[in-house]
């Protein structure tokens, strides 16, 4: 098998989870395609741990566990945007407009 | 003693002032008279440590670093905690702290509107910090932080505690010294990469004395490091910050900007660019001694053109920083001894000049030439003190004033070897004739708001008071070592020589 | 000899005496004033102890012979020359005296003391080398050996030359450059001529404290007034006693800015204070020459401030000629607006602003010397710079000689009587100045000293005069018949202005005379050269300082009283000095008789005892020659005095005559009787009409608007242009072009972020666009340059 | 069992096989994660998202790591899917189709995704061309851990990596913490 099959393969992922977070107006649903990008880097890490030892696979579930975290501070945020605003849709947030 | 000063002397009175704006910030805000004490005693202990260095120093050795403080801080670009100081250093050291702990005693009830004590004088010790830090600081980076640390306060003094047009002018002062800057930071970074030895450590640097930069190179850097210092001097035609910034500063941030940051500049001159880049500054003396010239006859046509007393006085230091930078360019020992001489000289009558000009706003509210006169009828000690300033300002001999032009005036007619003869000599007779316009804007001055009998508006102010007691106290140290150094030079001789020596032979050995 | 070496003391007395005052003066019962007297009166007899103690060194022999010894009492390492010279001497005591060829062997034994002088004269360059640092040796070796030989030869002339002994003390004031490359010092030079500036400045400051102590009481600030004296006798003083040129430059400044401040002691008036800034102005565009003289001849002297280095180089070649010329002219500068020569003279009359017994002090007896002081301090750099001797005509003797004669035709109009002594100031210091440009140097000095007495007295009656017309000086309308009421000051008055004058046998006649005669051989033998323009040019003036003087002695004290009140003789403290003063005036002239007046001879104890005690001999001054007392000029300009006062009071006192002219018309052979007796008064109409008409009518009126409307002018001019090129310079350029640069750099990005900011939309998703995208972008860029 | 799966992996006969399945389960991952950010229904968002959080997981087995392949399967396909079902509920997101999921930047997100991929792919394919997967960073750690990885893995964990470790508790706490303080209807 070649390292870069992996690469490659998480590489794509990782595209697909940037558009999606691009273009994606539901807060749930950018939320998932953060976990994409996540997990294409999480396939980085153990391809390339096979080089260099287990760091790369400790790492990997750290990144777990701070996905975890992630996830679950970015529903509450959104369940709180969805309380104030009745609605999830991220393009409405402007207030940041200069 | 000698050992604790050794060991920690550079380091307490570098952070001292910072560590009692600390103390300050836990302070609340309503006791403002523990504020006040708070930032007196942490100069006035920096103080004590100056007077402390002053006695201590070696002076037979003032020419190599001493109290040399060296620690790891950033290995990974081998950027080292270095502090030390030598003859050039310690003058300036000693006037840094004297000026702070003067200027916080002038603020005990002289707080700048709107008020705030507690971020005013914690921003002076910061202010301070900065200061001492660039004079001590004995690595580029470190230089470098101090120099930048120097800004922020200024800035905020000039834009918070500032006269009307403080944001234009605060704006324009940390732009303008911010761009100078930029390429210091650029040109000291190449020092680094094209210096065999690649590294910061100044005293390294001072050593290889650019002997591993090729010629071209050497000026390119130097260039950065003119603009850099340059606008802080501020030389000719990069001064057009100063006017603005004086005028608009609160007195106290005048007499700070007078009397020691201008010195940063000149100081960066002495101490990096002419030793580490002999061949560069070989290169550029005579651009430089053409451009102080310029600005000893430019800044005193532009003073008798003046209308407002403070920006006559900013003026005037354009014109006096000429002097000194053109000491600077003959590349002499001479030149340099009379250098730093000009420059505590000028911290000192300036910064007076300053004082007393701030004291006249708070009586008369104006400081319009025009509307004023006959102080010496209404306020008769004030008009001495800036008669006696006025006179110490334009090179009188006997004050100190005199010492930091003559030997300037003298030093250009021989520079270094290596320089054109001729065109020095020519700048000698054009600065001497800038002594004469000096005279002549300065008294005038004096004498529209001084002679004469007051005019109406003023005739009866009952506002129009003669000196008070925190001023007497913070004056009086400044004008005695106005007289005392027009009398005994070699106080400020003794401890540059050595190392003004040794500076004028780096930069003219390469 | 402690007084010599402890000189410092008198200027140290009255700087202490400044401090006292500005501080406590107005805690005493008497303001301050009487410590100013107490100060001023023990320098005086200090001065004198020391005039005497000079006396004493000056007569005693010496020790040694030759330049070294006389150089005994210099103390060490205040001049690099008298150093050498000094290990010049030891080093030869230990050396063979035949061993001049530079074998460099050395005789332990004992030395020739003899031949040392011929031994200083002939060394080489091989025995510098071993005495002295490598540099000195190859810079002026050879050139040094000349001067020394000069002194050989005068010894060698048969009667032992009897050289001066200068007593110097030195403390270091800075070092700068590499230890011994260059020490600035300050210290006391002690010899003739400085001890004579010490016993004028102390004698005339004395007087003026007195006389003031009752001419300004009641002044609102007597007390700074003072200080401001005792400051400035300080400072006059430092100067005088300066040891090195840079103590010079600081002791001249400082007189000037006493000046500045007692001139314009009633500044509330803006005259007053526009006088004092004139004549500081005007003093600081001299100070410019004064300033690059002493730079060029600090590094010509191998960097060295010291008097004697300078004057021990200049007289003995060791500087080149045209180095002394170019700094001669340039002190020359600081000279004319120093002692108020042409054409920086304007301030001087101006000045008059100030109260009266500080023009005495100031504007006439002392701070305008300073000028002649410091010429014939450092008199080798002129001699040898303007080549005075054997030449016809010089920068210096021509500035002198015009400025005596112009000045004083411009007394004639003045109508202040202030103004008129002004004037005469400003031409008698004319020819003091031209007596040292002509090599006269004794001359110049001892007419320094006496026109200090007779001026001072002038001066003081004046004040004395203007006490009695309410404080007015306007002699032609508020004065008048003064000489009833006020006999005292009528009859000092009287006496300076003979000797102002030059009538004999008063002070000024001995000095005019000197100066006369030094300008060459017109008439005899002596001199340093054939000055005949500049003799001619003094003699117009000394006949016009006579006319003048008298026609301000008719307006001042006879006729009708013109003023309102009645005037009233001043106060014993305003009197006493100025009969003190008018009989030394009229005495001290005793003091350099000439050896012989044509076959009468003085003995040698009495005559020239003036020069013996003031000009130096040696090895730093230059060799000049004497002139002889000249019978035939003597009388000549004794009779041209005369014959100016004559022809003065025919004039005014005599304006009768013109009742006689008009019966000699009534009766035609009454009148072709008297056509004889008339040719008399062709002369009378030649003097009065012509002569005196047209020198006191357009020649002076014209001087006195070029005066006023071209040398003003341009002084004026100067001032306005320097404002009007300020005021453009800082409008357009510095506020247009180069503020305005930077201004437009900020307008620029200002403007880029109103473009940019619409950027900004606040949504989430187009920044993290962006920032991908850029991040893409940079990450490629690193990739490709990696690549 | 496991010492048994271990070594079938380390022969090169695996390779084959091997190589087939990760291809098929690639394709399966890439459809599921276009279907993901595409798919106009939310639920179906979320199952899709499942499918990737699977192949994940089933990479780690074919990297040899199992115990995070477990953990995949536990923590991003047990509880993370929950949550994020629980968020759709909670939000009160539209359970059926709906048209306005995207915004208008569609155009923008297939430019920048196709500049990141392009990218990375040329870096990573200039960088490692043919590389073969080497497992011989792990028999290192076999060493000290008889021959057993998730051994291996807890060890590194609990010494070497002991401080990360407690700060990632740490932060979890914090999340607890946090989501629960800003999610609270006070």
């Amino acid at each position: 098998m070649l390292l870069n099959q992996f690469l490659l393969l998480a590489a794509i992922l990782f595209s697909i989870g940037v558009y999606g977070v691009i273009v994606r107006k539901n807060g749930v649903l950018v939320l998932m395609s953060v976990e994409l990008m996540l997990n294409a880097v999480n396939i980085n890490l153990v391809a390339f741990s096979t080089y260099h030892g287990l760091g790369g696979q400790v790492f990997a579930l750290f990144v777990i566990a701070v996905a975890a975290a992630e996830v679950g501070v970015g529903l509450a945020i959104v369940l709180l945007i969805y309380r104030n605003r009745r609605s999830v849709d991220i393009d409405q947030l402007d207030e940041l407009k200069g | 003693m000698t050992d604790f000063l050794n060991d920690w002397g550079l380091i307490l009175i570098t952070f001292l002032p910072l560590a009692g704006a600390l103390v300050m910030l836990a302070v609340p805000k309503e006791s403002e008279e523990t504020q006040k004490t708070i930032a007196l005693v942490a100069s006035g202990a920096a103080f004590a440590l100056g007077v402390a260095f002053l006695v201590n120093f070696d002076y037979d050795s003032a020419g190599v670093l001493q109290y040399v403080v060296d620690r790891e801080w950033i290995p990974i670009i081998n950027s080292r905690f270095i502090l030390g100081i030598d003859g050039i250093s310690l003058p300036l050291l000693a006037l840094t702290v004297l000026i702070v702990p003067l200027v916080l005693i002038y603020s005990w009830n002289n707080i700048p509107s709107p008020g705030n004590p507690k971020a005013f004088l914690s921003l002076i010790l910061l202010l301070e910090t900065g200061m001492i830090g660039t004079f001590v600081a004995q690595d580029l980076i470190l230089f470098f932080v101090f120099f930048e640390i120097v800004l922020l306060p200024m800035f905020f003094m000039i834009g918070v505690w500032g006269g009307p047009d403080r944001k234009y002018a605060s704006i324009k002062f940390f732009l303008y010294t911010l761009f100078g800057s930029a390429l210091m930071i650029v040109s000291f970074l190449a020092l680094f990469f094209m210096s065999a030895e690649q590294t910061f450590d100044m005293r390294i640097l001072q050593d290889l004395g650019g002997l591993d930069i090729a010629r071209t190179t050497q000026i390119l850097i130097f260039g950065g490091m003119f603009m850099g210092f340059g606008i802080k001097v501020p030389i000719f035609p990069f001064h057009t910050w100063l006017p603005d910034a004086h005028t608009q500063a609160p007195t106290q941030g005048s007499v700070i900007l007078a009397a020691v940051l201008l010195k940063l500049g000149t100081y960066g001159f002495v101490r990096i660019a002419l030793p580490f880049l002999p061949e560069g500054a070989q290169w550029w003396a005579p651009i430089i001694a053409i451009l102080a010239v310029i600005g000893i006859i430019y800044g005193a046509l532009a003073c008798l053109a003046q209308t407002d007393m403070k920006r006559l006085i900013a003026f005037s230091s354009v014109a006096h920083m000429g002097f000194v930078m053109l000491a600077i360019a003959t590349l002499t020992d001479f030149g340099i001894n009379a250098a730093v001489f000009g420059m505590v000289a000028h911290g000192l009558i300036t910064g007076m000049l300053f004082f007393v000009a701030g004291s006249m706003k708070d009586r008369y509210h104006t400081l319009e030439i025009s509307r004023l006169g006959g102080m010496l009828v209404s306020a008769p000690k004030l008009g001495w003190i800036l008669g006696l300033c006025a006179m110490a300002s334009l090179g009188l001999p006997g004050l100190a004033g005199f010492w930091g032009e003559f030997p300037a005036i003298l030093s250009a007619y021989e520079p270094a070897p290596m320089l054109n003869e001729a065109l020095f000599r020519t700048l000698m007779v054009i600065a001497a004739l800038g002594t004469v316009l000096a005279a002549g804007y300065l008294l005038w001055m004096y004498q529209r708001t001084s002679m004469g009998t007051p005019p109406e508006e003023f005739a009866d102010d009952p506002e129009i008071t003669d000196v008070n007691t925190a001023e007497w106290i913070s004056w009086t140290p400044m004008l005695l070592l106005i007289v005392v150094l027009g009398f005994f030079p070699s106080l400020i001789f003794n401890m540059t020589n050595p190392a003004a020596t040794a500076i004028a032979a780096a930069a003219t050995g390469g | 000899m402690w007084f010599l070496t402890h000189a410092w003391i008198i200027p140290a007395l009255m700087a202490l005496s400044f401090l006292l005052i500005l501080f406590f003066g107005k805690l005493m019962p008497k303001k301050g004033s009487e410590i100013g007297i107490a100060a001023i009166g023990i320098a005086f007899i200090l001065a004198l102890l020391t005039a005497g103690s000079w006396y004493t060194h000056n007569n005693e022999e010496v020790e040694g012979h030759g330049d070294a010894a006389a150089m005994a009492d210099v103390q060490e390492g205040c001049s690099n020359e008298v150093d050498h010279l000094a290990a010049e001497d030891h080093g030869e005591e230990t050396e063979d005296v035949g061993d001049h060829e530079g074998e460099g062997r050395s005789d332990d034994g004992g030395s020739d003391e003899g031949t040392d002088d011929h031994a200083l004269g002939q060394s080489d360059s091989g025995e510098y080398a071993q005495s002295d640092s490598g540099e000195y040796a190859q810079s002026d070796s050879g050139e040094y050996a000349a001067p020394a030989a000069t002194s050989t030869a005068v010894a060698s002339e048969g009667e032992e030359e009897h050289l001066t002994r200068p007593v110097v003390r030195c403390a270091a004031w800075a070092e700068i450059g590499t230890p011994g490359s260059s020490l600035i010092t300050w210290g006391t030079m002690v010899d003739g001529q400085s001890v004579l500036m010490l016993v004028v400045v102390t004698l005339i400051s004395l007087m003026v404290f007195i006389y003031s102590s009752e001419y300004v009481s009641g002044d609102r600030r007597y007390t700074h007034y003072f200080a401001f004296l005792s400051l400035f006798s300080a400072s006059m003083l430092f100067f005088v006693l300066a040891q090195s040129t840079i103590q010079m430059i600081v002791g001249w400044e400082l007189v000037g800015v006493c000046s500045f401040v007692l001139i314009g002691h009633w500044w509330e008036e803006k005259p007053n204070s526009n006088a004092a800034l004139k004549a500081f102005l005007t003093n600081r565009v001299g100070d410019i020459g004064l300033l690059i003289g002493v730079a060029i001849l600090y590094f010509a002297a191998g960097r060295s401030f010291s008097i004697l280095d300078l004057n021990i180089l200049a007289a003995n070649g060791g500087i080149s000629h045209g180095i002394l010329l170019v700094a001669s002219v340039c002190l020359i500068f600081a000279v004319m607006s120093k002692s108020g020569q042409f054409i920086l003279h304007t301030w001087l009359p101006d000045a008059m602003a100030g109260p009266t017994p500080v023009s005495a002090l100031i504007h006439a007896a002392t701070m305008v010397v300073a000028g002649i002081y410091m010429v014939a301090r450092l008199y080798p750099v002129f001699f040898e710079g303007l080549s005075i001797a054997g030449s016809s005509v010089n920068f210096l003797a021509i500035v002198g000689a015009v400025t005596a004669m112009f000045g004083a035709l411009l007394a004639f109009v003045q109508k202040d009587i202030k103004k008129v002594l002004a004037y005469s100031t400003i031409s008698q210091l004319g020819f003091m100045v031209t007596a040292l440009g002509v090599g006269a140097w004794t001359a110049a000095l001892f007419h320094l000293f006496t026109h200090a007495m007779f001026k001072a007295t002038l001066f003081l009656g004046a004040g004395s005069l203007s006490n009695a017309a309410h404080h007015s000086f306007d002699m032609v309308n508020d004065m008048g018949g003064m000489r009833k009421v006020l006999p005292r000051t009528f009859w000092t008055f009287i006496v300076a202005t003979a000797a102002l004058a030059g009538i004999f046998p008063l002070s000024g006649f001995w000095s005019k005379d000197e100066i006369l005669a030094g300008h060459g051989s017109l008439f005899s033998a002596g001199g340093n050269g054939t000055y005949h323009v500049m003799l001619v040019m003094l003699l117009i003036g000394a006949f016009c300082t006579a006319a003048y003087m008298t026609r301000t002695i008719w307006y001042a004290f006879y006729g009708e009283f013109r003023g309102h009140g009645t005037p009233h003789e001043s106060g014993s403290r305003i009197t006493v000095p100025l009969i003190i003063l008018a009989t030394l005036g009229a005495v001290v002239g005793v003091l350099n008789l000439p050896e012989k007046i044509g076959p009468f001879t003085f003995p040698e104890s009495i005559s020239l005892q003036f020069e013996h005690f003031v000009e130096p001999v040696g090895a730093y001054f230059p060799a000049i020659s004497h002139a002889e007392f000249n019978i035939p000029l003597a009388i000549f300009s004794l009779a041209l005095a005369l014959s100016a006062v004559l022809v003065t009071y025919l004039y005014y006192w005599k304006g009768a005559f013109k009742f006689l002219h008009g019966l000699s018309e009534r009766n035609r052979v009454a009148g072709l009787g008297k056509t004889i007796l008339v040719n008399k008064y062709y002369f009378d109409w030649l003097y009065t009409d012509v002569i005196t008409g047209f020198v006191k009518g357009p020649a002076a009126r014209a001087t006195n608007w070029f005066n006023q409307h071209v040398l003003d002018g341009i002084v004026d001019g100067t001032g306005k242009g320097a404002v009007v090129a300020g005021q453009f310079v800082y409008e357009n350029i510095d506020q247009k072009v180069v503020d305005g640069a930077v201004k437009d750099t900020a307008i620029a990005t200002s403007e880029a972020g109103g473009v940019l900011r619409h950027m900004q939309t606040g949504r989430i998703q187009q920044y993290a666009a962006l920032f991908f995208a850029a991040a893409a972008l940079l990450a490629g860029v690193f990739v490709v340059a990696i690549g | 069992m496991t010492a048994q799966l271990i070594s079938l992996f380390a022969t090169e006969t695996f390779e084959v096989p091997a190589n087939i399945a990760f291809s098929i389960i690639a394709i399966f991952m890439v459809i599921a994660a276009i279907r993901v950010v595409t798919t106009d229904n939310v639920v179906h968002a979320a199952l899709w998202l499942m499918v990737v959080l699977g192949g994940v997981g089933l990479n780690f087995l074919l990297l040899q790591a199992e115990f995070l392949a477990m953990t995949q399967f536990l923590i991003y396909l047990g509880a993370i899917i929950v949550l994020f079902l629980f968020g759709v509920m909670l939000t009160r997101a539209p359970l059926g189709r709906s048209d306005n999921l995207d915004n208008k930047q569609r155009p923008i997100g297939i430019v920048v995704g196709l500049l990141v991929l392009g990218l990375v792919s040329y870096a990573v394919i200039k960088t490692f061309g043919s590389d073969k997967l080497d497992f011989s960073a792990y028999d290192g750690s076999q060493a000290v851990a008889g021959n057993n990885r998730t051994q291996a893995l807890s060890d590194a964990i609990f010494s070497q990596y002991l401080i990360p470790f407690e700060v990632i508790s740490v932060l979890l706490l914090a999340a607890l913490i946090g989501a629960i303080v800003i999610a609270r209807r006070d």
